[in-house]
């Protein structure tokens, strides 16, 4: 019985949001709202069972001077809170520099030893032999150059600069449009998952009931 | 106003070399296993803590909404009754209180109340929110997808392309040639492979080196917008 | 498992010598930048509108929107975001606009508070910012674009700025403001939802244009420095790249092993 | 002005053929001819292959999300194997929802074969949390890392798994796979134990996948939607006493979502062709306004 009444609760929400392709109305506002509260509860009840408590409070009752280590990040979490406290809400800040500052470390290294790195490798390829024509493989090297040289920002581009950037710039639509196609598929997909769901498993559900 | 400024950005300096030097060495060296293992994990729970000020702010601003009878002030109230009543259940099944032991499944593996309001209500809310793009996707064709440049030309072409020789459809353009009907559809595996993955390793090649000069910018403490501190050379 | 070295082997090759060799141009620049050699940087069509899409607003009297992204703040692309937001903000402080920035990860909302605050502190307006100028809706990826696309279509704003890490909801976002005709200038690096942000939006700061913004917005020597930087390094790259084709094709392997990470 | 108001159609109208573009085909089967490929026939051909006596094993591993596209295939890969009297092992790795796709599967096809008998024609082991670590386990024997099946029996109470103890006793391995667990099955199990492997993907994953198939990792490949209506059409062909399981309205194939694509993908590139019509006897008209 909670299954078939889930089921409904759920398509009536699907068909509230689905009103909005209309127009906004009180259906929708009622289902984004409800949304929204629900899943900040949604997140408040994941990220303690999954992070504060398992991470933070169990390792910290269980046993708190072999971990107490754990009270640097649960300072500096708490630390946050100061914004709401006029006198010394600048030390907020540390906790967002220290946050910040640990993730941009690891992201100076990672896009450079894990995208620059191997997409140069690629690239760096006898345009005979490997899984392409040579043509293709010539495709993909000019395509390549001639983005970057479009990104390229502290030269005007003009001169040799100019065409070649024109191309760049044809090839990024081309995989735009391509990537745009592409994706229609799965986007589709999804509908057919939704309408599929409003139309032969709220029935399902209901039959199963009687 | 000198620790305002220069322990934030100290900080910034010190602990964003942390995670560059460790890369490249290994767990013989000392401390490196200490960041590897646990620097990550603090991490988390700063952001853990994070989420509380998010909630703060959301209560705040949709009681402040319904006390001063603000336009579409209800909606607040069921707002807030969605944020209440799941993350009641959601507290106390993650802290196991009472009879709520289990946050998606019980010991017994029946479902809690949490995981009834995940499927019935937070589920299709996604999922229909989601499947809202297949509809976006086809507007956005209809109406971007004009020839009025070369550029805008080649983005069509592709798009169109692609989309005929994923379906039947594209079998049944050359489908009267003798081996036509694969035409199509190859040619549409091409664009992908080919000058879509040239283009798509340009703009990573390129957006990961500007990420990298951001990144050595806010170590440096040249950039420092996040830190509400004004930049200065 | 662990190799009997102090350092990973497979990592102090290509991946190091490339973060000195890079760290090293950009510092040279920055420090020649700042001995006030000139720079030029070209025109980024998306950067140079914004200004306009905060007039824009003025005129019509209405509020500029502000999407940081979906990103938490241990994305690149979030800082980066950050350094545009406080342009923006600056710009709003300065033409009396209401700006609104509704947050998904509650990290960047504390961020985007104190930047957007301090923005409105510099440009003498603080009376303008308020606890509602930035403020955070939810978690969730899609509850958010749910809660953005109300708001879109209730308050009407007259300019979005999409800018930041996007995923699947880039074209809801998109789609929904171009219905209730606001401009639209979107940034992200995201492979995957740049052509959404191309097809639909009045301006795209595609992949490093969003990085480089902050720096160009800020017109400082130091910051322009560092784009040199970049820019000869890609020069580099381009270089070793050419070179190393034309040794493939003479059978030798030096540059593709180099830069192959075993 | 007639003509502005061509070019610029409310967008609801799309909205609204969409709607029934998705839905129509659903409900009212079309039949689009769809042609195989080989990924697709590679997978058909090595089941048709298999005698009573083999036993071929299907792993779910995707989940709710990505079941539209997903789930016929597992349902079209088990009743092939079911009308062959091929032996199936079932077992779920994706983790969120995973072992729910698994469940609702084995049911519905088994209840279409009531003469298969549980544990002897087929077993369905469950979920267990670490994908390359599990198939790593299963080299050695199944039982150690399931030792019991879903309903908690234990592995050597059932017959079939008397007689299969790990991979070397698997003729073939069929994940249904919405992120890397598929490549995982290729680069890890094939590649460590031999056993042929075949996999069942999204569309969107499908290029990458295409790697394997050229390296030999992957024996068939299934690709998104258009991948399982392939695998449908064949299993129809094979097997003409399926069509009244598959004629079925009210029950969703990949048939069905493939007609629904194609409706969508022409409604879409129509709207695109006479948006581009109109636009251009705009700027003809315009152009003689101009010049006139």
């Amino acid at each position: 019985m909670a299954e078939a009444v889930g089921t409904w609760l759920g398509a009536f929400l699907t068909l509230c949001i689905f009103s909005f392709l209309y127009r906004d109305n009180p259906f929708f506002r009622f289902a984004e709202s409800l949304f929204a509260g629900i899943s900040l509860g949604y997140y408040i009840g994941i990220v303690s069972n999954n992070t504060l408590g398992p991470n933070l409070f169990q390792p910290l009752f269980t046993d708190f001077s072999g971990r107490a280590h754990l009270l640097i990040p649960m300072l500096l979490g708490l630390n946050l809170y100061t914004r709401y406290l006029p006198k010394i809400a600048w030390l907020s800040r540390i906790s967002l520099a220290v946050y910040i500052a640990y993730y941009v470390g690891i992201n100076m290294v990672q896009k450079l030893q894990g995208e620059v790195v191997p997409q140069v490798g690629q690239t760096i390829m006898n345009p005979i032999g490997g899984t392409y024509t040579p043509i293709d493989n010539l495709i993909i090297i000019v395509g390549v150059l001639a983005v970057l040289v479009y990104f390229y920002f502290s030269i005007e581009h003009k001169g040799v600069m100019g065409p070649v950037s024109r191309l760049g710039i044809w090839f990024l639509m081309l995989g735009f449009g391509a990537a745009f196609g592409y994706t229609v598929m799965g986007r589709v997909s999804l509908l057919i998952g939704r309408m599929n769901y409003l139309f032969l498993e709220t029935v399902n559900a209901t039959v199963a009931v009687f | 106003m000198f620790w305002k400024l220069r322990l934030p950005l100290a900080l910034t300096f010190f602990v964003g070399l942390v995670p560059i030097v460790t890369f490249f060495l290994t767990e013989r060296v000392f401390g490196v296993s200490f960041v590897r293992d646990r620097v990550e994990q603090y991490m988390v729970i700063i952001a853990g803590f994070a989420l509380l000020l998010g909630v703060v702010n959301v209560v705040q601003g949709n009681v402040r909404k319904i006390e001063r009878r603000r336009p579409g002030w209800p909606f607040a109230i069921s707002l807030l009754t969605g944020l209440f009543v799941m993350g009641t259940f959601g507290l106390l099944s993650a802290f196991r209180v009472g009879p709520f032991q289990g946050i998606l499944s019980a010991p017994d593996g029946s479902d809690t109340p949490f995981y009834w309001m995940t499927r019935s209500l937070f589920n299709p809310l996604q999922a229909a929110m989601f499947s809202l793009l297949a509809f976006y996707i086809a507007s956005a064709a209809f109406r971007a997808f004009r020839v009025r440049n070369i550029e805008a030309s080649i983005l069509m072409v592709a798009a169109f392309v692609v989309m005929l020789g994923r379906t039947p459809l594209g079998e049944y353009v050359f489908g009267w040639i003798p081996g036509g009907h694969r035409w199509l559809p190859t040619f549409t595996e091409w664009i992908m492979a080919v000058p879509n993955t040239a283009a798509q390793r340009g703009i990573i090649i390129g957006a990961a080196l500007g990420a990298a000069a951001l990144s050595l910018r806010v170590i440096l403490g040249i950039e420092r917008s996040h830190l509400g501190v004004k930049g200065k050379s | 498992m662990t190799p009997d070295t102090w350092y990973d082997p497979s990592r102090v090759g290509a991946p190091l010598v490339l973060l000195l060799v890079f760290s090293a141009l950009v510092l040279f620049f920055i420090q020649r930048s700042r001995q006030g050699h000139a720079l030029f940087i070209r025109r980024i069509a998306g950067i140079t509108a914004m200004e306009e899409a905060v007039g824009r607003a003025t005129e019509l009297g209405r509020k500029v929107l502000y999407l940081p992204g979906g990103g938490t703040l241990d994305d690149i692309q979030t800082i980066a975001s950050l350094a545009v937001m406080r342009h923006v903000a600056s710009l709003t402080a300065q033409y009396s606009v209401e700006l609104d920035v509704p947050n998904k990860d509650p990290l960047t909302f504390a961020a985007a508070r104190e930047t957007v605050q301090e923005a409105y502190i510099q440009a003498g307006r603080p009376d303008l910012f308020n606890n509602e100028t930035v403020h955070y809706v939810t978690y969730d990826q899609f509850a958010y674009t749910a809660s953005i696309t109300g708001l879109m279509v209730r308050d009407k704003p007259a300019t979005n700025f999409l800018i930041g890490a996007f995923h699947a909801e880039s074209l809801l976002l998109a789609e929904t403001g171009q219905t209730v005709g606001a401009m639209q200038i979107a940034g992200t690096a995201e492979v995957t939802q740049l052509p959404f942000f191309a097809v639909v939006c009045d301006y795209t700061l595609m992949g490093e244009e969003l990085f480089a913004a902050g720096a160009y917005l800020s017109k400082e020597p130091a910051m322009l420095g560092s784009i040199k930087g970049q820019d000869i390094t890609k020069a580099g790259l381009i270089a070793f790249l050419i070179l190393g084709i034309l040794l493939e094709i003479f059978g030798i392997h030096w540059f593709r092993d180099f830069m192959t990470i075993s | 002005m007639q003509l502005e108001r061509l070019a610029n159609i409310d967008r609801r109208v799309v909205y609204l053929l969409i709607a029934i573009g998705t839905t129509l085909p659903i409900l009212l089967p079309i039949g689009f001819a769809v042609s195989t490929t080989p990924p697709v026939e590679n997978l058909y051909h090595k089941i048709e292959g298999c005698g009573t006596d083999d036993v071929v094993m299907i792993s779910f591993d995707y989940g709710p999300t990505t079941a539209p596209e997903c789930t016929p295939m597992a349902e079209a890969v088990m009743r092939h194997c079911f009308s062959r009297g091929v032996k199936v092992i079932v077992l779920a790795l994706f983790p969120i929802g995973g072992v729910t796709m698994a469940g609702e599967t084995v049911e519905n096809i088994s209840a279409e074969y009531p003469h298969l008998r549980y544990g002897e024609d087929y077993v369905f082991l469950g979920y267990k949390d670490g994908a390359q670590a599990t198939m790593k386990q299963m080299g050695v024997a199944f039982s150690g890392v399931f030792p019991r099946d879903q309903m908690g029996t234990a592995l050597e109470e059932l017959p079939l798994m008397q007689r299969v103890r790990n991979y070397e006793n698997v003729s073939l391995i069929v994940s249904i796979a919405t992120n890397v667990i598929g490549e995982w099955w290729a680069n890890l199990v094939n590649a460590q134990f031999g056993t042929p492997v075949a996999v069942g993907c999204t569309a969107v994953s499908a290029p990458k996948y295409y790697a394997f198939l050229d390296t030999g990792q992957m024996l068939g490949l299934l690709g998104g939607l258009k991948g399982a209506s392939e695998y449908e059409r064949l299993i129809l062909d094979g097997y003409p006493e399926l069509r009244r399981i598959y004629n079925r309205t009210g029950v969703y194939n990949a048939m069905k979502g493939m007609d629904a694509q194609t409706v969508d993908h022409a409604i879409i590139m129509i709207f695109i062709l006479f948006g581009n019509i109109v636009y251009f006897l705009i700027r003809r008209r315009d152009r003689r306004l101009g010049t006139a």
